[in-house]
Order: structure tokens, then C-alpha cells, then sequence
């Protein structure tokens, strides 16, 4: 019973490209700065557009910058910097409507800014305070969620949801859901994949790929490009840079309208890089090399769009300085907010576990209260 | 739809319930493997697609993680959902949604989110199974914080409870004997749930004086049947099901402990880290000045379910329970 | 800012066929029972070697004959039928080398048959005289797994082991997995499928495309072919006419041989049809028409073969009526082995849990034991 | 590679143990998210990879059912593999796989299989985490026939318990003192495991006669403070490090209050279907006529782990221990 195994050999070599190549970026602004087009993106954006979009990458930056340093401090147990993402968080959160519902993990501090969060909201789980801290219905931005990729089945849930309230159409509703290069191994996520091209959800699958899951390289993830992973399941998936604010809001703006008209779910890679440690507990330097950090830096999100403003002479220093200096008011606000955050009362411990009251709950709580005074009054005994 | 038939099977009884609850608030939906044309394995959603569409009772993919995590979703948006776990042993791919997401949301969001997803277990043995269809895992959910956690033991409290658990704003894992899905009572559907026994509060289904049997889920109709035996000798067993496994309703069975003074605790999970541990532990501290024997626990070996023609061994029976009862007044 | 979602939403509705659409089906031999050739799958077979193919097809089918009857009798507490895949399993299990090793559902009886698995072993399990029944290192024949897709990532682990203990290249060694178009919808599996083109792995996962998960069609599982879920992994998907024995034979061999030389994994998708019931406990009649079992009852994987030996005059009534003898044997055989099982001791639940004997069990097993024989001697004193 | 520290932390212990496991027996593995390069984010595979290379440790995909669904795999082909889970919140994806496989398929193949998988998982909070970082899931696992669940307490006990984990034939659930990892003791390296006390036996760690504290992992050494404390009241406890939660060790624990007479069970898991829950209950039994209290149960409250800066109040300390204690002698 004889086999050829040779053409298939071939076949097989041609099944994939390396997960690095960049095949098919989308890219609308250069590292240098310099604006191009894309056929299928076409973005017009006004000056006053391009200004607020710096003024974003800017104070997030800042705000990042400012929870490192309380970090740094003592005042937070542990900080995730997105210091390099801040043109993917930026331009996707920008291309979100009020009505659009977001769903991050636990870096997505630039896209909670552009959903108008207070910064200082996000400190508060990192100082241990809460572990949430703000009204998802307020902003329409879930809590941060730490379980990895657990998230992609509530956005999915959630899109399912604005189906069945008819709301998908012209002006119809639609989720998007962060998640890294890392959380693409999750099962959830690829169920997530499979709920959403079944039911047509309107969802949009954004993952930062940052290149490293802590210290795992992508390729510990897959040997194919990730944006290609949505094939798979039958639904579109785009590359985007990640470092270039335009190409993420002109392409997840089309993502998000395709899905808010009925078209389902799409898939968006935003290539970047992770440029500081994975927390601030992390110590990049035992598993990568600062060469490629360097590289990186050239690609940096927010050098490119001053360049384009200056080129373009759609600002002068005065707009850089002004930014500068607002920047570091909303740093010392935050650090301020961050300074005032009173600890929780050990009491609050026992609230909002259920929505009606529970006897055992009532009990322990009296319990922890009496234990409590009995200290205080042993203070004042003494 | 509401020709309303005196005796009801509980897997009708269910049926009736789930057809309630999604009458009067159209934001309820079921959602699971086979829910749909078939209704379910069980037929606990018998024609509910049919009537409600597909919008209503969704067949989803095959994965229970995907079932719980969109749930959650979908209540997040405003949806209370009834999740089908199809057999207890296939509940665990969704032990990390349910246990790190469902449980802690509310919690997490400081009470400014609530998810009233109700997941339906069918659980236990004793139906001639192959292995992870005959499994009692109800312990490891009543360890979370953040859960409620019942079982039904016959149609009329299963009708009652569904609703109630429906109605609940915080996540209940609703486990259904199994075995029992063919026993039939009288079901009153047309009295509403205002009369119905809360969904936290245990019930004395035997009232006793000699010793207190509690129970749950499939072994109810057994302790029952053992307190009927244990009368016809003359002694008097009192048999409460507990209904809700988390929270207990402590302030019941403290009370029948400390009239009769001894204490038997039946399921069929294994006795070893089952919830008759924690039955036994507070009722051994809270009444202890009152109990003249050990609080004994009668359930499942601390082996694996075994294959199904051994499962009579396994299983507490009636002369197991009696057997635990014997035991409590020899001390 | 402009968007254009025109050109989108032409590029989407390209990307994707409908689930039951047929594209590239590998057949090499037609419900009619003609030959045809395949460019990538040449196969030589023997005159012998088709008899041997259709000899195996009738049994495994006599044999699900016979449990079937076995359990209307109360026999087995239940019983999953495998008509109408016999092709799919008996083509992919002679396919296999002894050293290989596979990794069954609860529904691969054909491939148990070709590994040399006695019939009345599979029995057990579902007559409840055991969970398993028979040592998987005698035949490499895995046990059979009920929890959905668990078994995809023991193969893949499996076969990682291969790769370590360097038993990968010419006379190299592989492992297949089985599973149904409802297991693809599991975490699990999607991460097998992650685990093996990351590492990959020796693997093969032959998926059964039998239409159905119990009563959910394909369209709630997928809306794109099975099989191109590989391209959203990086490696090669294939789908194959599942009731053709020689395309299943030819398909898998070539996978199998591609894995043992350090090709790493391939999904195949056996297109086939679930033509019984999901087991014996099922209802068919609720949820399908039989219109769509009649249309596939023209396709027999069995027929086609018979049809075949006919035409090209490789064997006679005699040899039929020689097999259909034999068939008959052997159910009588396995039914007769079926009712001479015994009961398990009840005492041996305590068996096998532990490698090391424990307290707690032998306190348990002797409480048991107790409990028992008060009852035996009831018996006596009466 | 053997330059013998006297004094090392558990975490290096650890390393230490899974070091000699590796040159013992090549088929020993180890596999989980950043346990190579980086050593894991404990440090305690540091350096395993260097030395031992890719094929034997593993930084796998990041899916902990991945993890240990593969590892079973390669446990099947002959292999040893240790997993790693980062932290016990995330030990919950793979629940199926050790929950239905892992802890079954020695039961199902009738011991024709066995399963030498070690998960080990860090546990406990106390160090300022966020949510699911500080999680105390062992009771889940001490309910599930066929899994051996340990605890070490000491870098001493931590060096000799890895190394008999991985060398059991059973599937052991290893769970280590995340906030101890840093604690530092006296480990004799030279010195193997014949002399060390067997993986299933618990360990008196202070030998007294008022009351017994049974404990483990992080609660060990505040429990051992509790004693130093009573003692100077002139009030004798002894402690008793369980180390093997799942099987007890009955015998040791026993001996011990029925000595004592009092009994008092310490945990950082919430008491309620917490392990001490498993073991007041059978204390309660087995000892009912020496108990001159109940067994008095100290662990975290009823609710999900609070936020860090409060975790304080949650987690049991030397005052709660001895608050307990006093307890037990005010009956
Ligand atoms: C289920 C689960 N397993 C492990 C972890 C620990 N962990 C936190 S972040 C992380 C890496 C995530 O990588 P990626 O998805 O690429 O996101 P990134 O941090 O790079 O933004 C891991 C393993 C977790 N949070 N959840
Ligand atoms: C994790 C899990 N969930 C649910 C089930 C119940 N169940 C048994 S078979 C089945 C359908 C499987 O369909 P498919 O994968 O297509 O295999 P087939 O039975 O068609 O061969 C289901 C839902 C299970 N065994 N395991
Ligand atoms: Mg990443
Ligand atoms: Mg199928």
C-alpha cells in the first residue's frame, strides 16, 4: 500500500506564514509621521480631530506615567502600564459611539479614558481599595477583568443581547472586547469566536498584540499571524498598527459600524509592542533584549502624530507646550486623588454580596464588629 | 396553555415553571445544549421553543463555558437567563465562569451589577447511568461566595422554586434530583409564589421527635420513606429538606436539633468534603450542649461514582438512612 | 469623519461557505461504487485488501446491531450507535501503525475493531460493569472518553511525548484523536488545536462530521466548513466523503505518515452521517425529518463497496454470504459474552483510586463489607 | 550544582526539590506560563530551563486546561510532568480536566493507568494582591475522589513534599504558602527522602495538652506565633501542621484531641464548606466523648477576598487563633 507523502510536504510548507510577518498592516500614518492611504480605510480627519487625538495619547501617557511612579511609591500594590499601546487604545476607544458598550482586561486605561472615566477610578483596584471602582452603566465600560479572556464571552453575551433588543442597524449598537496576544490560547476566547460568527453577534475582537504574555514571546501562542485565527471560525480578521492612532480608529470604526448594521463579528490584531514591564512586578530584562525595545521606540504611537501635526503645520510649539502642561495637572490630580483614597471599612467587606440580605453574612459581620472593638476598647482600657 | 393538570411530574413541573416565568417577563431566556425542538434530555423544556422562539430558548454550541460566560453577558444587558447544564458531570468547563465571574460580579462592581442567571443542574445517581451522569458536586458551588445554591426535592417545591430562583437577582446554581424527575405530586399553578416558602428557608416535610434527618434533592422522597418505616417501629424521625443548600437556613435546623437532641445528615456526594461537613460542623458547635450523639453523615463513599451496577451500593437507601439512625442512639 | 462600510461589507460576505457546503470532499470511490482517482491520494489496494475493508464495515455494523438489541433487551443501560460512520472509522483505523496511538469518543467502535479490541469489551461500559474495560497500552487504543473534547488534548500531550522521546521521522510514531462537529464548539479542543501547531505535534484530529450534536444541527456549532477551522490554527484541514472507506483510508494515512515525519498536525473532517440515533435513550423523530436520512441511506458506506467488489468481479455471492456468516458469528459471540458478564463486586468500588493504599477507603470498605453481610446473616437467621 | 545553603526560602526549596526531582528521573517535566526563562513568577523553576532545556520545561500556551489536559497526555506516554498554575484563581479553567480526568482515570481503567501529575498551584492571600490572586481553593479539591491534595508549611517539609509528590504514582494537587515563599529555614539537602516524613502523614509542629490547632500552609507559622503567645499565658497549644489534606491524617489528628480535649481548625478559605469543615466534622464523631468543646472553626468570612487593603481584617492572625482558643475553653 504505497503513499506519496512528498506533494503534501509542499502543500503543507505553504500552510503558513510566521506569526511576526507582517503581511497586510494597515497602516495610515508612518513611523516618520507621514500620512498615507488605505482603498478599504479612507479617514478624513479635521485638525481640531488630529490635536484631540494627540492630546489623548499625551495625557494617557501621562496618567500611566503617574501610577508608576505611585507604584513606585508604595501607594499602589502593582500597576499594568500600557506605555506603547497608547495608539491602539486611543484610536479604538475614539471610534466607539456613546451607545457602544467596551469590555477590557486590566491595561485598558487609554480606552477608559476616551469613555470618559475619571483616571483616577482605575487606581483604586490597583491600590486595593475595590476591586472595581466604577458604574459600568455610566460610561458604558465594563470593570476591568483580570481572569484572561474571560471577558470575550460576556461581550459576546452582551452583543446577543442588543440583537434581541432589535437594536442592531443604521444606528444599531455593538461591543468590542480587549484582550492580549496571550489570551488567544484561552478556550473562552475561542468559544467567544464561535458564539459570535454562530449567532452573528455584533462584537468586535480587538487584541493588542503586545508581543509577550509577560515573558512568553508570541510565538509560545501560534505559528500564524493572530488576526488570521479569525478564518478559522469564518469572520473577518484585519492587522492593524497598533502604533498608529489613525489605522486604529479608521479600522475599528468600520468594524464597529459593520457591526452595529448586522454584519457580525470582525476580528482586529493591532501589532504593538508592550515597551515596559508586563507590571511593575515584572522584570522584562530576564527574558528580552533592550534591542528590540529599541526598535520599538522608533515606532513610538506619539512621536509620529507630532511629527504629522508640525509637518503639517496644524500646530506649533505653543499647542505641544499647552498639551504638556495639561498633562501634568491631570498627573498631580490623579496623584492627588490617588493620595485621598480612604481605605475601605473592614465592615464594607460583608456588602453586596447578594442582593438580599443574608443571615450568616449579618452574623460574621457582627462578629468582625465586636472583634474589632474589643481591641478599641482594650486601647482605651490601657 | 394553562389547562392545569391536579399531578405533575417534576420535570413538568419545572416545565410549567420555566413557561411561567417566561410569560411574565420577557426578558427571561433559556439557553443550553438540546433545550430546543428536543426540549431538553429531561424534556424540562418541552415545547418552550415552539412557543417562545428562538430568540427565547436558544440550542447553543457545544460548551458550557460559552453557555455560562455568554449568560452573564446577556444579563448584563438586562437578560435573565436559565442556563441547562445538561448532566452534573458536565458542569465543570464552566466552573471558572461561574465561580470567578458570576459568583464575583456583584461583589466586584460594588453592588452595581447584579447577575440573576439561574444555572440548571440535573444531579445525582441511581438511573443506571455511564460515568460523570450520576455526580452531586453541589459542594464545591456552596463553597463560593457569591452563590445560591437549592435543590428541589418534588414537583410542587420545583414548580415554586424555579420562579422564585428566576425572580432572584443573584446567581442561583439550581440542581434537580435527577431520579425523581418522573415522581409526581399535586401542583397548585394557579396559586402565585406569595404563598410559596421563601427560596432560603428549609422545609419540614415529617415532623419528629426522636431525631432530626436532613436531606435534600433525591434523598427527601428516601428519608421520607425511612421515616415512615422507622414510625411503624415507633420511633419518630423528623425530616427536613434543606432546599437551600447556600445560604442554610441554620435558624430551622438549630431549632430541630435541639428538640431532638440527634442529627443524621443524608446526600448522595461523597460524605468527605460533601455539604454534610458543614451541616455537621455547625450543628455540632451550635448545638452542642443539646446533642447526645455525634451528628452522623450518611452519603457517598469517598470513591469516584462507580459503574452503574454497583451504584445501589453506593447510594444511600433507606436502610442505610435507618442504619445512621440506629447508630445515633447507640451512643 | 466618513466611513465607507460599503466595500466591507462585499469583502464579508466573501468569507465564508455555508457549513454543509461541499468543497473539495475527497472521495475516491462514489455512492455508485465507482472508482475515482484523487491527484493528492493516490491508493493502491489489493484485491484482499478491499474484501478485508468490506469484511470490517459488515462486522463493526453487526456488531452495533447487536448492542443495539442487547440494550432494547436490557442488557446495556445504553448504547451509542455507530451507523453510517463505518467507513469513516474502519478507513481511518486501518490506516493506523500498532505503534500509533488513538484517542477515541464513546462512539468509535470501528476504530476498536480495527485495533483489535475483543467486541464485548466496549460492551461494559455501557452494560455499567465498569468505566472502561480494557487496557489501552494492549491494543494503543485509548479509553473512551464521555466529557467532550477532554481527549483532544491527551493526544496532543500524547503526542508531545512522541517528540520527546524522539520517536518522530520515517518510522516515526503518531497519535489520533476523535470527536464529533459538536466537540469543535469546545475549549478544549480549539486549545489542542493551539498546543499542537505551537509544539507541532504528531497529532491527527479526525473529526466525524455526523450532522449532529444529538439534536442540535451543524449550523449551531459553525458557519463555515469544519475543516477550515485548521486555517484559523496554521495547519492543514481536510474534508473527506466520510461513507467513503477508501478516501477515509487514504486521507488519514497520508496525515498519519505526515505526523510521524515531523509535519506536524492536520485536521481531517469525515463528512458523514449519524444515520441511527444519538444513542438509545434519543428520540431522532423530534428534531429531524427523514427525508434528510432517506437521501443519505443512498450514500452506504457499505453498499458502495459491496457495489464495487461486484462490478469489478473481486468477489462472488460466496464471499458475501462467507462474511454474512461470519457477522452473524460474531454477534452471537459478543451477545453471549455480554450475558456472561458479571456484576462487579461491590466491594471493588474501592479499587484502583489510589496507587497506595489509603485509610480512609479501607475504614469505608469495611463498613461496606459489614453493612452487607448483616443482611446475609438477616438471611441466615430467617 | 550543589553548593548547599543552610538556610533557604521555600520558594527555593522548592527549586531545589524540583532540581533533584529532574536529575533523578529524566522523564520529569515541568510545564506552565513563565516557568522558563523567567523561572516563574515565584522564581521557583528559576533556572530549570538553563539547565534542563525546552523539551523539559515548558513554557506552554497561556490555557490552564491546556496545561494539565496535555500533561495527562504526556503522563500517558510515560512522563512526569509538574504544572504549574501562576496563581489559585486561575487553577479554575482546568477544573474539568482535573476534576473528570486527571482525578478519574486511575478509577476508570480499573489501575491499568496512572496518572504521576503534579499541579502545583501557590496559594493564600496576605500579600497585597488583586482580585483572584489570594484565593484558597483546596477544599475543592480535598472533595474529589482520586486527587492527593497537599500543603507544605516550611521550606524544609516543601523540599521533601515536591519530590514525593512527583514520585507518587497519584495525581497530587500541591498547594504552596504564597506569602511564606520568601520565609526562610534550615534544608537538608544532602540528606534524602528516606528519612523524611511520608507525603500522607500531618506533623506536630509544637507538642502541647490544653488544646490541638490543626493547620497548613500559610497558617502554620501563625499558629506556631499563637502558641509562643499562649504559652508565655501559661496556656499549652498544640499545633499540628496537616500537610496532607486529602487523604487526613486521621490517626495523628485524633491521638491528638482526644489528648487535649479541644480542637480548633485554622484556614485562610472561608469557613463555610471550608476543608475545616471536613475535619470538625469528623473530629465531632470521632472524638464526641472527649470533646469538652466543640471543634471551633477560624478561616476567612463567608464572602468573596475582600480588596487588599482590608484583607487584614479577612484573613485569620494570631489574635483570631487565640480568640478561638479562648473560645474553646469559655464552653
Ligand atoms: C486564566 C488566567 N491565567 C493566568 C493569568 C496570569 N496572567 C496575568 S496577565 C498574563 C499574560 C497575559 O498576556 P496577554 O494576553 O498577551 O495580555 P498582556 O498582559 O500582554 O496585555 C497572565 C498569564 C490570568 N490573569 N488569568
Ligand atoms: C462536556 C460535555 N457536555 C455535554 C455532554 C453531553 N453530550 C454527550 S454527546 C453530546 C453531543 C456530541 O455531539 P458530537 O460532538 O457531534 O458527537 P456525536 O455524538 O455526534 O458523535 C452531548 C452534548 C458531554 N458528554 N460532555
Ligand atoms: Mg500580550
Ligand atoms: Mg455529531
Amino acid at each position: 500500500m504505497a503513499v506519496k507523502a512528498a506533494g503534501r510536504a509542499a502543500s503543507r510548507s505553504r500552510t503558513h506564514d510566521k506569526p511576526t510577518a507582517k503581511p497586510e498592516l494597515i497602516q495610515l500614518l508612518t513611523p516618520e509621521g507621514e500620512r498615507t492611504e488605505h482603498p478599504d480605510y479612507p479617514l478624513e480627519l479635521t485638525p481640531d480631530e488630529i490635536k484631540a487625538l494627540y492630546r489623548d495619547l499625551v495625557l494617557v501617557r501621562r496618567i500611566d506615567f503617574e501610577a508608576i511612579a505611585l507604584q513606585r511609591q508604595g501607594e499602589l500594590g502593582i500597576w499594568a502600564s500600557l506605555l506603547g499601546q497608547e495608539a491602539a487604545q486611543v484610536g479604538s476607544g475614539r471610534a466607539l459611539a456613546p451607545r457602544d458598550m467596551a469590555f477590557p482586561t486590566y491595561r485598558e486605561h487609554g480606552v477608559a479614558w476616551c469613555r470618559g472615566l475619571d483616571p483616577a477610578k482605575l487606581l483604586e483596584l490597583y491600590r486595593g481599595v475595590s476591586h472595581g471602582g466604577w458604574d459600568p452603566k455610566e460610561h458604558n465600560f465594563h470593570l476591568y477583568t483580570i481572569v484572561i479572556g474571560a471577558q470575550t464571552l460576556h461581550a459576546t453575551g452582551y452583543a446577543m443581547g442588543i440583537q434581541r433588543d432589535g437594536a442592531v442597524g443604521e444606528d444599531g449598537e455593538a461591543a468590542i472586547v480587549y484582550f492580549g496576544d496571550g489570551a488567544t490560547s484561552q478556550g473562552d476566547v475561542n468559544e467567544a469566536f464561535i458564539w459570535a460568527s454562530v449567532y452573528n453577534a455584533p462584537v468586535v475582537f480587538f487584541c493588542q498584540n503586545n508581543q509577550w504574555a509577560i515573558s512568553e514571546p508570541l510565538e509560545r501562542q501560534t505559528r500564524i499571524p493572530l488576526y488570521q485565527r479569525a478564518r478559522g471560525f469564518g469572520f473577518p480578521g484585519v492587522r492593524v498598527d497598533g502604533n498608529d492612532v489613525f489605522a486604529c480608529l479608521a479600522v475599528t470604526r468600520q468594524a464597529m459600524q459593520a457591526a452595529r448594521e448586522g454584519q457580525g463579528p470582525t476580528l482586529i490584531e493591532a501589532f504593538t509592542y508592550r515597551m515596559g514591564a508586563h507590571t511593575t512586578t515584572d522584570d522584562p530584562t530576564r527574558y528580552r533584549l533592550s534591542a528590540e525595545l529599541e526598535s520599538w521606540k522608533l515606532k513610538d504611537p506619539i512621536e509620529r502624530v507630532k511629527q504629522y501635526l508640525i509637518r503639517s503645520a496644524m500646530a506649533q510649539e505653543d499647542f505641544f507646550a499647552g498639551i504638556a502642561a495639561e498633562a501634568d495637572e491631570v498627573g498631580t490630580r490623579t496623584r492627588k486623588a490617588c493620595l485621598e483614597m480612604p481605605d475601605p471599612d473592614p465592615l464594607s467587606m460583608f456588602d453586596n454580596i447578594y442582593a438580599e440580605p443574608s443571615a450568616l453574612l449579618a452574623e460574621e459581620r457582627a462578629q468582625l464588629d465586636a472583634y474589632l472593638s474589643s481591641f478599641a476598647s482594650e486601647e482605651v482600657g490601657r | 396553555m394553562t389547562d392545569t393538570p391536579a399531578r405533575l411530574t417534576l420535570s413538568r413541573a419545572l416545565n410549567e415553571g420555566l413557561r411561567k416565568a417566561m410569560e411574565n417577563d420577557p426578558k427571561v431566556l433559556i439557553m443550553g445544549e438540546d433545550v430546543g425542538k428536543l426540549g431538553g434530555v429531561f424534556r424540562v423544556s418541552d415545547g418552550l421553543q415552539k412557543d417562545f422562539g428562538e430568540d427565547r430558548v436558544l440550542d447553543t454550541p457545544l460548551a458550557e463555558s460559552g453557555i455560562v460566560g455568554t449568560a452573564i453577558g446577556l444579563a448584563l444587558r438586562g437578560y435573565r437567563p436559565v442556563c441547562e447544564i445538561q448532566f452534573d458531570g458536565f458542569v465543570f468547563p464552566a466552573f471558572d465562569q461561574i465561580v470567578s465571574q458570576l459568583a464575583k460580579m456583584a461583589y466586584r462592581s460594588a453592588g452595581k451589577l447584579r447577575l440573576p442567571v439561574v444555572v440548571r443542574i440535573p444531579f445525582g445517581g441511581g438511573i443506571g447511568a455511564v460515568e460523570h451522569h450520576s455526580e452531586s458536586p453541589e459542594a464545591l458551588f456552596a463553597h463560593v461566595a457569591g452563590l445560591r445554591v437549592v435543590a428541589c426535592g418534588d414537583p410542587a417545591d420545583a414548580y415554586a422554586m424555579i420562579q422564585q430562583a428566576i425572580n432572584c437577582d443573584d446567581p442561583v446554581i439550581f440542581f434537580e434530583p435527577k431520579r425523581r424527575y418522573w415522581d409526581k405530586t399535586d401542583v397548585d399553578l394557579a396559586g402565585g409564589l406569595a404563598a410559596a416558602l421563601p427560596l432560603d428557608r428549609a422545609r419540614t416535610v415529617v415532623t419528629g421527635t426522636d431525631v432530626t434527618v436532613l436531606c435534600y434533592g433525591p434523598m427527601v422522597r428516601t428519608c421520607v420513606e425511612a421515616a415512615a418505616a422507622a414510625a411503624s417501629e415507633g420511633r419518630s424521625i423528623e425530616v427536613i429538606d434543606l432546599r437551600s443548600l447556600a445560604p442554610l437556613d441554620a435558624e430551622t435546623i438549630f431549632a430541630s436539633v435541639r428538640r431532638t437532641g440527634r442529627c443524621v445528615v443524608v446526600h448522595e456526594a461523597p460524605v468527605t468534603g460533601g455539604l454534610g461537613a458543614q451541616v455537621a460542623a455547625r450543628v455540632s458547635q451550635e448545638c452542642f450542649y443539646y446533642l447526645e450523639s455525634p451528628v452522623l453523615r450518611v452519603g457517598g463513599y469517598s470513591t469516584p461514582y462507580p459503574p452503574s451496577r454497583i451504584e445501589d451500593h453506593y447510594l444511600p437507601d433507606l436502610d442505610r438512612v435507618l442504619d445512621a439512625v440506629d447508630r445515633a442512639f447507640a451512643y
